[in-house]
């Protein structure tokens, strides 16, 4: 089969499909006007318009990123996708844009500051995340409650349905400014990792142009940007930029 | 396909397997129950009560089971109200399938020929011997396969428990679509399950169709 | 909280974005509708056919659709065709196909139901003025049976656009998918957002679904007249 | 008259806004049987169902045994049981066998001793030759057998009066008179009964007196001989015309 | 014989395993009146369907007109033109009207001219009575009109050869006379003719050959004179006992 995901098939269709979270603030969510937005949506639009097309946004959940690829819906993923070994064999990653691990978020008026403390509880996860992965492979006598969306995972936090929620640091920050009788009791646990673009495996047209579109906007200082503008405000004081994002190319 | 995986999979797919059952079980029993009392109260025409489990049944019958349980499983919390996930996803089926298993029974109590109460009536039957002997036994023997027709739509729809995060099959299956990726055998799995128990209902449901059309309930 | 929740649904455009979710839905519903109305007509007739073969295929057809869930159907779709048979379409057009298909199983059904429930001395009748099988079909068996099935059909309509609701879980912008990221940008302003935004959708699915419920009752209550006429 | 075991006095009848029984006045003397004739619409199962109380009248009267009955009443129940009645259309309930059909009255409704009941039915059985269908199914029966089976399930309750309402206008031709046979065995036993029926030949030799009945009247009423050989209305004659061709 | 229309020989039809036609000979000639008596389940209706297609049968032949019927006939559907069927159950189309009703046959299958057709239609309803019902629906009529006109709708086809099977067992008895007298004016016109009846004296009056079948052998086949006044066999004296109650 021809690759119409390559870069100049993509040209000619004139529109790029891109995957990203529509429940995720402040990655990958919608405003009460209805506009995407959020630190990968700024990304996405961004690499529209250096490809020299249209964006055409394709929301998905966690767990149906790597079929999104595989299944041709999208070109393109841009919805926190964290690169692991088990990805990778799946989809091909480009240059990572952010730094990330798992946190743990629970209530403020009884913390969990360790990983011990949760044994034999409920932990809250969204199915096909790192966090889910986490605590399958270092179980420890943990429960998993495992929900389909962000919304759906919060919301259940939110009812006292588990003792904790566990998922990515990176917007659990941000979850807790909004939600200040939360903490994230556990900052990171587990390997520290990188977030990157995914494309369909054998992609590498498409691979091959946005890992050289990361090296330029990172000269270009665009990340620093995005942060700033996207990210800075839904966090504490105590976070900086470089605990996010990735500015030195290797 | 990938048959080792398929077969790595087998416990963790007989434990969904194990709670769809449970749920459906007590779904359907429950839905049983409330739509005998729904249709005995409309049967027999009791007042106020009457009334009321119609706006209930309209409710149960006019909105998706999924709206129904994000209702219970999420909102309810919100005004206080609070209860587990299985609890929540066995509310729901019962809230559902109560106006379901009641228009079977309604179905079936209608089906009794006038001629049979009467007749009753003529041998001088009360009203509660009319419903004992007569009514009872020939509506509820024609409302078997509608029954059964329920049954078979109830247990299919706890695929839906999936979104209150209930490890049943449905939600089984997509966690290993979600982190492990394999899809196809995931899926296989998933129609096995609900095969497994849906098939033998569903032959169970044409043999006593044919049986009820044939009239060897009736006359 | 001084303000009600219910206000989370008149904030900038969230009422126009949940009824915009609800289109998409019944668009999906509708295009099945259409699609597997004259489908399930066609496979109904064919399903009163006395060919063995033609018969167990449809049989099977329907009980496929019937057995496997819908969430299953919509993932089997989702996730098979286009990794497997390299068919590719949008999620959109992907859930069309399956409710088209689904409807036209369950069409099947009734129309099939519907026409062997018209009186055998109709046939013979037919019959016996020279009538061709084709001319009984469209002369006697449809027109006559079309009555006994559209209430039967409404409820599957109605069936139909209730079953939208699983749209969520393939990521199609439905109402609720559009409910959910309400509730997520505006959690923190309303607490209690989930139950005003679960409570609309609710009342917009009943409010879809109730006319409808009535108008099947409506004719069928009807007929029970007429066919004692 | 001391005779008299029903009269009927000013009964009118409506459904909803259609009367269909206008001033309906006749008695019934004990012992006696009664054939109700008329074009059909005429209104003859609405009269028979009125005497039982399957259907609601709406003014005059029914006096039956020391009873008298106004429209509203609502105490049917116990009478029933001494008012028999026998549809055109196969009524046994198909869950019950047959012996269960005919004892269901007598032990529920009359809490009656099993023994004697069960003795009884077994003869009645044995008098319309339907012994060895005790145990089977309404299903298993013809529909010849099932009418004398409603029959015997009718007496068993020991009543006082019979309703007849055309009981074999269902029936193959040549079940009809094994049933006929069986009512004409009542008669010769002075059952009181009021008899419903499109059998020209039967109705003439067992009626006592005829009433016959036309959009919800009757216009004419006579012994059953004088009815037969020497109609007085000329609608009676072009009835019993038009019934034998 | 060149004045047989119909020539049935060793006709033999199975339900299943069942045989329910054996052996079954008979001739119908042109212009005359055959009536087919016997008892219920003795295959009268299995008989009369299998001269049009309606049943297949499973041995012997038929011979009607030129055409020579072998079990296994395929081309019924033209030939059904030339042979009218009227059934017991009131089998007008419920959702047409009565003039479309008759009319779907002449336009539809046999494609004739619409006014043709037309006027013919309406000179069949003047003769049965029924003109003003024209633009009426099936529902609006009682039985014994439907019944005349499922008659006029078999004969607008101008069929060669009719067949009743039971076709007022279903009337209320005052309607019946009207359809006999339909049928007995066809008679008179020599429209040839088979019967099934169990009104005897109309079959009486009308039958030129009377077949009795019994368990689906025919047991007796006379002159209509003959089998009224002198069955030859014990059976068919029974059977015409059992009739007159
Ligand atoms: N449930 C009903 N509602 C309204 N009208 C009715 C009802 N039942 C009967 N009627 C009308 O009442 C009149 C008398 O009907 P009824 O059945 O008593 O006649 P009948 O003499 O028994 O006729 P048949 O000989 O056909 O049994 C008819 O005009 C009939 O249409
Ligand atoms: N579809 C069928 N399948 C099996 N057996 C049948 C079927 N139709 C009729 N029979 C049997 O064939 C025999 C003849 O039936 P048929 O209807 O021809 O009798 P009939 O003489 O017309 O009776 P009636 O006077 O009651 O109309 C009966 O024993 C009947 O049970
Ligand atoms: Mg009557
Ligand atoms: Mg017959």
């Amino acid at each position: 089969a021809t690759n119409n995901s390559s870069v100049s098939a993509i040209k000619k269709r004139g529109t790029i499909k891109i995957a990203v979270f529509g429940d995720l603030q402040p990655y990958g969510w919608v405003t009460k006007s209805g506009k995407r937005t959020g630190y990968d949506v700024y990304l996405a639009r961004q690499i529209g318009k250096d490809l020299g097309v249209k964006v055409k946004f394709v929301q998905v959940n966690a767990d149906s990123r790597v079929d999104a690829l595989k299944s041709n819906k999208v070109d393109l993923v841009l919805a926190n996708f964290t690169v692991t070994k088990e990805r990778k064999q799946q989809v091909s990653f480009a240059k990572p844009y952010m730094k990330v691990s798992v946190g743990v978020v629970s209530k403020k008026s009884s913390p969990v500051t360790k990983a011990s403390q949760l044994k034999g509880k409920k932990v809250i996860v969204t199915k096909g995340t790192t966090a889910e992965e986490y605590f399958t492979k270092h179980s420890n006598g943990v429960t998993l409650q495992k929900y389909d969306s962000k919304t759906q995972q919060f919301n259940a936090l939110k009812n006292g349905r588990a003792k904790a929620l566990a998922d990515d640091n990176s917007y659990l920050f941000a979850w807790v400014k909004k939600h200040p009788t939360y903490t994230v009791g556990i900052k990171t646990i587990g390997p520290s990792q990188t977030i990157s673009p995914a494309v369909k495996k054998g992609n590498t047209s498409l691979l091959n142009w946005t890992n050289k579109e990361i090296t330029k906007l990172n000269k270009k200082g665009f990340f620093e940007t995005n942060y700033n503008k996207n990210l800075k405000p839904y966090f504490g004081s105590d976070i900086k930029a470089s605990d996010i994002i990735i500015t030195n190319n290797k | 396909m990938n048959w080792s995986i398929v077969q790595q999979g087998i416990p963790t797919y007989e434990k969904a397997f194990m709670i769809t059952l449970k749920l459906s079980f007590w779904g359907i029993l429950g839905a049983i129950i409330v739509g005998l009392i729904v249709s005995f109260v409309r049967y027999f025409k009791v007042p106020v009560l009457q009334r009321i489990l119609g706006a209930y049944v309209e409710l149960s019958r006019n909105t998706p089971l999924l709206i129904q349980l994000f209702f219970i499983y999420y909102a309810f919390p919100e005004l206080g109200f609070k209860i587990s996930a299985e609890a929540s996803g066995v509310s729901g089926l019962i809230f559902l399938g109560g106006s379901y298993m009641a228009a079977a029974f309604a179905g079936g109590l209608e089906g009794v020929p006038k001629i049979q109460v009467e007749s009753g009536r003529a041998i001088g039957l009360t009203d509660w011997q009319l419903a004992q002997y007569v009514v009872l036994p020939q509506g509820l023997s024609l409302s078997i396969p509608a029954i059964a027709a329920n049954v078979i739509f109830l247990i299919k729809e706890t695929s839906i428990f999936t979104v209150v995060a209930i490890p049943e099959l449905t939600n089984t299956a997509l966690d290993q679509i979600g982190m492990l990726y394999d899809t196809n055998e995931a899926l296989f799995s998933l129609v096995v399950g609900y095969a497994i128990i849906l098939i033998p209902l569903s032959i169970l449901l044409t043999w006593l169709e044919r049986r009820a059309r044939r009239g060897s309930f009736g006359n | 909280m001084a303000h009600s929740g219910i206000n989370i649904l008149f904030e900038g455009r969230n009422m126009v974005r949940l009824l915009g979710g609800l289109w998409i839905s019944a668009k999906i519903a509708i295009v099945a509708i259409v699609v597997g109305l004259i489908l399930g007509l066609i496979l109904g007739a064919l399903r009163t056919l006395h060919n063995p073969i033609l018969r167990v295929i449809l049989r099977l057809y329907l009980e496929f659709f019937r057995v496997i869930p819908t969430v299953v159907l919509l993932f089997l779709f989702y996730y098979i065709l286009p990794q497997n048979f390299n068919i590719n379409m949008g999620a959109e057009s992907m859930a069309m196909l399956v409710f088209a298909l689904w409807f036209a199983a369950e069409m099947s059904d009734i129309v099939r139901g519907g026409i062997i429930s018209v009186s055998p001395h109709q046939v013979d009748a037919g019959k016996a003025i020279g009538l061709n099988r084709l001319q009984l079909y469209y002369y006697v068996l449809i027109p006559q049976s079309i009555q006994l099935m559209i209430p039967a059909t409404i409820n599957l309509v109605s069936r139909i656009i209730k079953t939208t609701s699983l749209l969520l879980l393939i990521s199609v912008m439905d109402v609720i998918n559009i409910g959910q990221q309400i509730i997520e940008a505006n959690g923190q302003r309303y607490e209690n957002g989930a139950f005003w935004v679960y409570g609309f959708i609710f009342i917009l699915y009943f409010i879809l679904c109730y006319p409808l419920s009535l108008w099947a009752r409506h004719l069928e209550r009807k007929e029970v007249v007429t066919a004692n006429g | 008259m001391a005779n008299e075991l029903l009269t009927v006095t000013h009964l009118v009848k409506n459904y909803g806004k259609k009367e269909v029984l206008h001033d309906i006045n006749f008695t019934v003397e004990k012992g006696s049987v009664t054939v109700l004739l008329g074009p059909s619409g005429s209104g003859k199962s609405t009269l028979i169902r009125c005497l039982n109380g399957l259907e609601e009248f709406h003014g005059g009267q029914i006096n039956f045994e020391d009873q008298t009955i106004t429209p509203g009443f609502k105490k049917w129940q116990p009478l029933r049981q001494h008012i028999g009645m026998v549809f055109q259309s196969y009524d046994l309930f198909p869950n019950r066998t047959v012996i269960d059909n005919i004892l269901l009255g007598p032990l529920k409704v009359q809490k009656r001793d099993k023994n004697e009941a069960l003795a009884q039915a077994r003869q009645l059985l044995k008098e319309v030759q339907l012994s060895e269908y005790e145990n089977a199914y309404p299903r298993q029966l013809s529909g010849g057998q099932k009418q004398r089976i409603a029959i015997v399930r009718a007496l068993t309750l020991n009543p006082d009066f019979m309703l007849f309402d055309e009981v074999t206008a269902s029936l193959d031709p040549e079940m009809v008179r094994g049933v006929l046979e069986v009512i004409e065995g009542l008669a010769a036993r002075k059952m009181t009964m009021l008899v419903v029926t499109h059998e020209m030949n039967f109705a003439k030799q067992i009626a006592d007196k005829v009433l016959f009945l036309e959009n919800g009247k009757i216009v004419e009423e006579s012994s059953g001989h004088q009815f037969f050989e020497q109609p007085q209305t000329q609608r009676a004659q072009d009835f019993l015309s038009s019934m034998d061709f």
